[in-house]
């Protein structure tokens, strides 16, 4: 159809979504899941070399994919956290399959949704066409709804039911909202793929308007807010962690989240072109609050350690979006640190906590006691994870909380007391429960369990190292994109 | 011969849309199951009609496409198989709502004043025929949703969030020329179909006797 | 000068790391400590150097590529920097002396080295680095990493039961001091963002914020180093972890608090009005007394240490305030002399606070037990750490002439000057803080009567008291070697205050008038005619008199006769080590005196019916009431919340959606009016 | 040629403190027999005793520690010391530089604390009961002391002991109220220090009332001599003390004739004994308090001088 017709000649920015499309076909093929997680990992490898590769040679931006300082490096996030989660699942399958959860059919078909999954993502970071970039959203959520429900336990279908109800009403609101905006460009741009394209409306933002822009961004907001996580549209994300399989959950906090963010950045850009529409910033502070603080309210009476990690991700999304409602260069910078650091730990952690489940044969925390004693290599991975997502130093997280806080009070103080207060909270609980955790007397299943660690080594080793030294270029070209989103 | 006066196209459009509108109502209103599905089946063969017109009106022969899917799909393959599974699991009862259907009622004409206030002013520098487009399709949005929110019955609720679908068509086919349609539409029939038929169904008929979403809902341990 | 400092903590680093690796190889524990005691040595000499001069008068600075490129690591040694180095070193050093002996002969009860080793260097590192940081970003960040590594260092004997709570309240209230002093230097580096403490120095700030800046800091440092109401965590943390850590962090880390809180309020923040200062002086009196109040409470003879670190944080604060009243006004030399006394103060403090503490592990080491109640006549079996012990008990309750009087005296001095004063609250602060001052001290001395007098004095109360170890050659040199300190500091305190004075000029521009090290003899803090102390004066007299003494009795009385026998005791039958006096009821007294009143401490006794064998109790209910009005109630509304919202978790998706579309439909409906 | 007058000064002072100590405690003991219509023991009964206690076996517990036999020691040599700081009959001494007030009272405390050691060391009831009650009253004492030191130093301008009695005699501080205040805090903790009613009755021998004497009760021979000896020097040298700060005149200064000198010998003799007078006088009139009445008693002389200090912060030396 049209979509076709207009990409044009191949190029490398094609292959991102290329190679996971045949991948996914692959693997639907391939019966045997040893060597289909082989496969799925070497294709996510490719996937990512093809990424650094656009970020090499940037490609001409069309109306329908494109790349720019911004979705690149979300790119690059993306794909390397789905390569070293697919390494993660092989070992993680091997496992759940000797248990049993997973049929040999199952496991197949986590691969080739697994891939599907990569696809989506890339495809909703790369595209310029807010209408491609909603179906790729759409398909996103479709896949990790399935991912989600692939136990088929009770619990399992209910969450990805919620999951699914929630996130379909969402998507169909910020559709309703590009509509908005496609209808305002087309008066003024002129109809045609252009008017839907994202680097168009940014340039002629102070054409389209102002009244439509509202609308459409509030519709856009709750839509693509409720991927983000944002409450009061956060209810399927606890459940989606906790009942799916350990790197679903990772993917879905690393990853899916800031897809969303992204998606809602973009319109926030467009808005804030446009002199004339309403301020967005004030709204994402006051909703990004919220969400902090209800996060590490909630982050008590938790029994299920899969929920409380999903619970933090809430609070820390809630913490981005503040960022970037604050805007201005430091705190966009911070926000932007933020959302890279906050990725990799998060997934890090959650292959902790799956190694841990797999190791114990339970999620409940209760049962799981002196971690560091009975498995010390998991247990200090997981207390220098919760360590960092704590925001303690010598983690990234330090330094883009110690930006956005020294920020924030010399602008805004109360908020930056509500901000602390929350990061308090948050950290008023995590520290006992990781005490119970990490150390004591050991309980539960002593044996280790033989597990892929270099994924979680890799992360924590990238996020202390980030919190020690930041490489010059990658924070200029993190400055260009602070001051890219106003 | 009748067809051919481009005025009495637009006429007839508006009519169209406004009775999507109405037909939503019908929706709101329906408490029997059966009646519920029928009712829909009507909503979608008119979002069908407004948007072959639309694809005539506006030459954009994509949306012919559309407008056979939403005929194809929504007013007969998804009410059949709907129907089928009502009498699979003998759900001909009455659909106890949430709420009564007059406060329903009264809720869905609060949201039609909500969607002109909003986007009556948004709206004044289009042309008459998209802006009731485009109100009308937010009514069926809110509508939907409305439903989505007011029934306990998880047949009812997809119901709802197909008719919410129709009314994001009906925006899309509305404003003038706008790509991709084809694209999202397909997307959002293969949401509904795969979603509703592929999955939950035969799951949750594996696990659960009926399909009410009181199952589905808890969270189990209240302790967490 | 600085790059030294830089080397060795970076080594310490590297240490931290080589523990990591070479954990399974025995002699580790040898390698680590003794690279400690070397870096730390260096240091000492190091900042001995810069604080006589050495090196010309600017201070030296680096910058590193650490952290954020736009903002790399600055570090600078000014004298304030170099005397908290010197501070932090010496302790370093001796602490790793200690511990080098002791890592040799472990206990049954220590907790496993893997759990120290990697975490004790780290500790040292970033206390070293923090006090040469010289921007907001790598003093927060090496302030935090302090707090982090000492808080594994409290888990290192995690099995032990209510260390992990201890554990967790010291890493909650690190949390609240680091998002104080994170507002403070935000308020100071302004939204632009200027975190070198150069730019700080240089802005001008507003009088509203310079307030601002104070009170943070007071939270964010004072909690650090323990100042009433945020001491809280102390007593819990210190006692919790291994002894030598116990003694860096009570000796060495509080002390780098106080830095803090110096050099934001001293140096970086800018004029605050005077009553800022009063608040200091008033804070810093009563720390002191419910400090030591608490101590004589507590028979737990760590917790009675980590007590004893508020009573002196106390004394600091209290020349701390001094000084910023004094330098309000103008009166530079006695902000000067005030100051001094308060810096003397923190140098004798981290210096017979940790000797106090090395002698207690070793005391815990040798009967596995931290009671008090089960010690006693240990004076006999370990007579090298009783000595070391009892100089630093007399040290501590600031008794001639060793070197806590020195320090006492000083600030005693300086509120005697402070009628000078023109503002009338602080004309009736002064001398009821000097009245807290007094009391404080009598009091610190009747609680090391108690300590000293339970733990190593009568007759041992348990089995394991009674055939206690005296501890390794490597501990005894280290307690000896402080214990030393204590004298000469004592004996001879103008040439340390003569480095200290190097500090009170950065901060004060005066210098204090007994200072200059011209009159090395007699100590003369502001004229001779004013007030002057000798502690040799009055050891020579001492010795004179001892030794006159002496030999009257040796010629006069060289016929007498002494013979050993049962105790006298009034001719009461000596029945068992029982009926000594155990600790709670020699502070009986004090508990009925102060502790009713300040500790609301209730005694329940329970006497059996006569002919019922069973035997009486006493039990003793002590309350903080800072946990009480400050910390429940807090935590109890976050509880409150979080049960209350827990409610909206287990609703139907019904209304999940209805919440979303209701977040829609206001959203709307508040964007409709801008139409 | 003035440090050879001031090292002589300072020989005789050390020797006459030690000579007179015993007899001022023989005389007041006379005294209060001769109040309570007992004949007493003859005035130098005191000097028999020490005599009589130096010539006896010293009898110690077996696990007596080597601190125990260093207190006596201790105890004495650091009272003896403070007693030869102070200026008695003379302002014009060696060490008065080392006069300074606060460090005479730290002194006396460094003495207190050995002593309560001491009687824990052997670990008896009783020694513990003494020195738990000692430290208590001394824990009040010590401040309400220090506060009449405040008091006195700001008035004086000056710590410096000799300085302050120069000062006090030149302005008739005596009529200050600040001074009058901080009299009263004195006696109160003079009576406090030297274990005299009714904070402690020397004479009692009734183990559950005893404070000092409890503490003192595994001591035998020369040491108890030492002891004995050191209480004395204690009263002697609060006396001392109190002259020297309220009624400084007929001392001697430094450039005075060795007459001025004699006479001022003579006047600090007749000093002490009135002073050793009134307070036998005073502890035949009152009864012993029970211990926790103390508290109100001593905190309440704490309280006069913190009330006197506050006095002198606000109004200065008028």
């Amino acid at each position: 159809m049209s979509l076709l017709a207009d990409l044009g000649a191949i190029q490398p920015i094609h292959f991102a979504l290329i190679i996971p499309a045949v991948a996914a076909g692959i693997l639907v093929l391939i019966p045997g899941y040893r060597l289909g997680s082989q496969i799925n990992i070497v294709s996510s490898f490719l996937t990512l070399l093809n990424a650094l590769a656009i970020f090499h040679t940037r490609p001409e931006p069309n109306y329908y994919l494109f790349v720019d300082d911004f979705n690149i490096y979300l790119v690059v996030l993306t794909d390397f956290i789905s390569f070293t989660t697919s390494a993660f699942s092989a070992s993680y399958l091997a496992h759940e399959k000797e248990t049993g959860r997973l049929t040999r059919g199952y496991a197949r078909f986590y691969h080739a949704m697994f891939q599907c999954m990569i696809l989506s993502m890339n495809l909703a970071l790369l595209s310029n066409s807010l209408g491609l970039m909603w179906v790729a959203v759409e398909a996103a959520t479709m896949t990790t709804v399935i991912m989600v429900g692939i136990y088929r336990t009770e619990a399992a279908i209910r969450a990805s039911w919620k999951y699914f109800m929630l996130t379909s009403l969402a998507i169909s609101l910020a559709l309703f909202g590009i509509t908005l905006i496609y209808f305002t460009a087309s008066v003024t741009i002129g109809s045609g793929p252009a008017a839907l394209a994202w680097t168009v409306l940014r340039d002629n933002a102070n054409l389209l308007d102002p009244a439509v822009l509202n609308v459409a961004f509030v519709f856009a907001f709750v839509g693509f807010g409720t991927k983000v996580g944002l409450v009061p549209c956060h209810a399927w994300l606890p459940d989606a962690h906790s009942e799916g399989p350990t790197p679903i959950s990772a993917v879905l906090s690393g990853l899916l989240l800031n897809v969303g963010l992204y998606a809602l950045l973009r319109f926030k850009m467009i808005i804030v072109g446009n002199g004339l529409a309403l301020e967005p910033g004030p709204l994402m502070v006051g909703v990004g609050l919220v969400s902090l603080l209800f996060g590490s309210l909630m982050l008590y009476r938790r029994w299920d350690i899969k929920r409380l990690f999903s619970y933090s991700s809430i609070e820390h999304m809630g913490l981005i979006t503040f960022a970037f409602g604050m805007g201005g260069p430091l705190a966009n910078l911070a926000g932007l640190l933020h959302m890279v650091m906050h990725s990799l730990t998060k997934s890090a952690i959650f292959f902790v906590v799956g190694h841990v489940a797999q190791v114990k044969g339970t999620q409940d925390m209760a049962k799981i006691r002196g971690l560091t004693t009975s498995h010390p290599v998991i247990g200090w991975l997981l207390v220098v994870g919760v360590i960092s997502i704590c925001g303690l130093p010598p983690s990234g997280l330090f330094m883009s909380e110690f930006l956005l806080i020294t920020t924030t009070f010399s602008r805004e103080p109360i908020l930056a007391v509500i901000l602390v207060l929350g990061l308090l909270i948050a950290l008023g609980n995590l520290i006992p429960r990781l005490h119970a955790l990490a150390f004591g007397v050991p309980e539960g299943n002593l044996e280790p369990l033989k597990t892929a660690i270099w994924p979680l080594v890799l992360h924590l080793g990238l996020v202390l190292g980030a919190g020690l030294y930041l490489p010059e270029p990658l924070f200029a070209w993190f400055q260009h994109v602070a001051a890219m989103l106003g | 011969m009748l067809m051919t006066d481009p005025k009495l196209k637009l006429e007839i459009c508006y009519l169209l849309s406004g009775s999507m509108a109405i037909v939503s109502f019908a929706l709101l209103y329906q408490s029997r199951m059966a009646a519920t599905i029928n009712t829909f089946a009507v909503h979608a063969l008119l979002l069908g009609l407004v948007v072959a017109l639309q694809a005539d009106i506006q030459a954009e022969h994509n949306l012919y496409l559309t407008a056979a899917i939403a005929v194809l799909f929504k007013a007969i393959a998804i009410p059949l198989a709907l129907h089928f599974i009502i009498r699979k699991f003998d759900l001909h009862r009455t659909i106890e709502m949430v709420v009564s259907p007059g406060l329903t009622m009264t809720a869905g004409l609060g949201l039609v004043v909500v969607a002109v206030m909003v986007m009556r002013p948004v709206t004044v520098h289009s042309d008459a025929l998209v802006t009731a487009d485009l109100i009308f399709a937010m009514v069926v949005l809110l509508l939907g949703i409305l439903m989505m929110i007011t029934r306990r019955n998880a047949i009812t609720q997809v119901v709802g969030f197909m008719s919410l679908e129709n009314g994001l068509i009906l925006a899309m086919a509305g404003v003038h020329g706008m790509p991709l349609v084809v694209e999202i539409s397909v997307a959002l029939t293969v949401l509904v179909a795969c979603i509703v038929f592929g999955m939950f169904f035969f799951r949750i008929r594996e696990r659960f006797s009926s399909l009410d979403i009181r199952h589905l809902e808890s969270d189990g341990r209240v302790s967490q | 000068m600085l790059d030294y400092v830089l080397i060795g903590a970076f080594a310490e680093l590297a240490l931290g790391i080589l523990a990591v690796a070479g954990r399974r190889y025995g002699a580790i524990g040898t390698v680590v400590y003794g690279g400690c005691l070397v870096i730390s040595t260096g240091l000492v000499l190091d900042s001995v150097a810069v604080l006589a001069g050495v090196g010309g008068g600017t201070p030296p600075t680096a910058v590193l590529p650490f952290g954020m490129p736009w903002l790399p690591g600055h570090f600078r040694l000014d004298a304030l920097s170099a005397f908290f180095l010197l501070v932090a070193s010496l302790g370093g050093a001796s602490v790793s002396l200690f511990a080098l002996g002791h890592s040799r002969h472990p206990g049954s009860h220590a907790p496993d080295a893997a759990r120290i080793l990697p975490f004790y260097p780290l500790f040292l590192a970033s206390m070293t680095l923090v006090v040469v940081a010289d921007d907001a970003l790598m003093f927060l960040f090496f302030w935090e990493f302090m707090s982090i590594s000492s808080w594994l260092l409290v888990l290192s004997n995690h099995r032990e039961k209510g260390n992990d709570h201890a554990a967790f309240v010291y890493l909650m209230m690190a949390g609240i001091g680091a998002g104080a002093l994170l507002f403070a230097f935000g308020l100071m580096a302004g939204p632009q963002g200027h975190y070198t403490f150069e730019a700080m120095r240089a802005a001008s700030h507003s009088h509203l914020l310079a307030v601002g800046v104070f009170v943070l800091a007071l939270i964010g440092a004072g909690g650090k180093a323990g100042i009433v109401p945020l001491h809280v965590w102390l007593p819990l943390a210190h006692p919790s972890a291994p002894s030598w850590v116990s003694a860096l962090m009570s000796g060495v880390m509080t002390k780098i608090a106080v830095y803090g809180f110096i050099r934001i309020c001293f140096d970086l923040d800018g004029p605050l009005p005077w009553w800022c200062g009063g608040v200091v002086l008033l804070i810093g009196g009563i720390t002191a007394v419910m400090g030591v109040v608490q101590a004589l409470m507590e028979h737990d003879l760590k917790r009675l240490l980590a007590y004893h670190t508020v009573e002196n944080i106390g004394i600091i604060f209290i020349g701390l305030g001094l000084a910023m009243t004094f330098r309000f006004n103008g009166l530079a030399a006695l902000a000067a002399l005030a100051l001094a006394g308060a810096l003397l103060h923190v140098f004798n403090h981290s210096v017979f606070k940790s000797l106090l503490f090395i002698a207690s592990g070793a005391v815990l080491w040798a009967t596995g037990n931290r009671n008090m109640e089960n010690q006693g006549g240990l004076i006999h079996r370990m007579p090298g750490t009783a000595l070391a012990f009892l100089i630093g008990s007399a040290a501590i309750s600031a008794l001639p002439p060793f070197n806590g009087f020195v320090s006492e005296w000083l600030v005693l001095q300086a509120l005697l000057s402070g009628t000078v004063l023109p503002q009338w609250l602080l004309k009736v602060a002064v001398p009821v803080v000097a009245a807290m001052l007094a009391l404080s001290a009598a009091l610190a001395a009747t609680c090391f009567v108690k300590a000293y007098g339970i733990v190593f004095l009568g007759r041992p109360r348990s089995a394991a008291a009674a055939d206690a170890q005296e501890t390794d050659r490597f501990s005894l040199a280290a307690m000896f070697f402080m214990a030393g300190l204590c004298v000469a500091v004592g004996v001879l305190p103008t040439p340390i205050l003569a480095l200290i004075d190097k500090a009170t000029q950065l901060l004060t521009g005066a210098t204090m008038a007994g200072a200059e090290g011209t009159n090395w003899l007699w100590l003369v803090p502001i004229s001779a005619e004013r007030s002057s102390y000798s502690g040799l004066v009055m050891l020579v007299l001492i010795c004179l008199a001892a030794g006159a003494l002496r030999l009257i009795i040796h010629y006069v009385l060289s016929h007498h006769v002494r013979r050993r026998s049962a105790p006298w005791d009034c001719g009461f039958p000596d029945v068992s080590p029982n009926t000594q006096y155990t600790a709670s009821s020699f502070a009986q007294p004090i508990r009925r005196t102060f502790g009713a009143t300040l500790l609301a401490a209730r005694e329940r006794v329970t006497t059996p019916d006569p002919g019922d064998p069973s035997p009486a109790s006493i039990v003793v209910v002590i309350t903080d009431h800072a946990w009480q009005l400050l910390y429940v109630p807090v935590a109890q509304a976050v509880q409150f919340a979080a049960g209350w919202l827990n409610e909206f978790q287990n609703v139907s998706i019904r209304h999940y959606l209805a919440f979303m579309f209701a977040a829609l439909i206001l959203l709307l409906l508040v964007i409709t009016p801008w139409q | 040629m003035a440090i050879i007058s001031e090292s002589l000064v300072q020989l005789l002072q050390v020797l006459l403190v030690i000579g007179i100590a015993p007899g001022l405690t023989g005389l007041i003991r006379w005294v209060k027999a001769r109040l309570q219509r007992r004949r007493g023991p003859p005035l130098l009964q005191a000097y028999y005793d020490l005599a009589r206690l130096s010539r006896k076996e010293v009898v110690m517990a077996e696990h007596a520690s080597w601190l125990f036999r260093s207190v006596p020691y201790l105890a004495f040599t650091s009272v003896w010391t403070a007693a030869a700081l102070v200026p008695t009959f003379s302002t014009s001494l060696l060490f008065g530089p080392a006069a300074d007030l606060i460090a005479l009272v730290a002194l006396l405390g460094s003495a207190r604390f050995v002593l309560a050691l001491g009687s824990l060391d052997i670990g008896t009831s009783f020694g513990g009961m003494g020195a738990s009650r000692e430290m208590m009253i001394a824990s009040l004492a010590e401040p309400a002391m220090l506060m009449v030191v405040f008091t006195v130093s700001i008035f004086a301008g000056t710590t410096f002991l000799p300085a302050a009695a120069e000062v006090v005699r030149n302005h008739h501080a005596i009529i200050h109220v600040s001074m009058l205040l901080i009299v009263i805090t004195m006696v109160i903790v003079a009576l406090a220090e030297n274990a005299r009613i009714p904070v402690d009755n020397p004479a009692t021998h009734l183990e559950l009332t005893m404070v000092h004497e409890a503490m003192v009760l595994e001591y035998s021979g020369w040491y108890l001599a030492l002891i004995e000896a050191t209480a004395s020097i204690k009263l002697v040298l609060y006396l001392s003390l109190f002259s020297c700060l309220f009624l400084p005149w007929g001392m001697a200064s430094a450039n005075s004739t060795a007459v001025e000198v004699l006479a001022g010998i003579g006047i600090w003799i007749g000093k002490l004994g009135l002073g050793g007078i009134l307070l036998a006088v005073f502890e035949t009139c009152i009864a012993k308090m029970r211990l926790f009445r103390l508290t109100d008693l001593i905190g309440g002389g704490f309280l006069l001088g913190l009330l006197s200090v506050i006095l002198m912060y606000v109004f200065g030396n008028i």
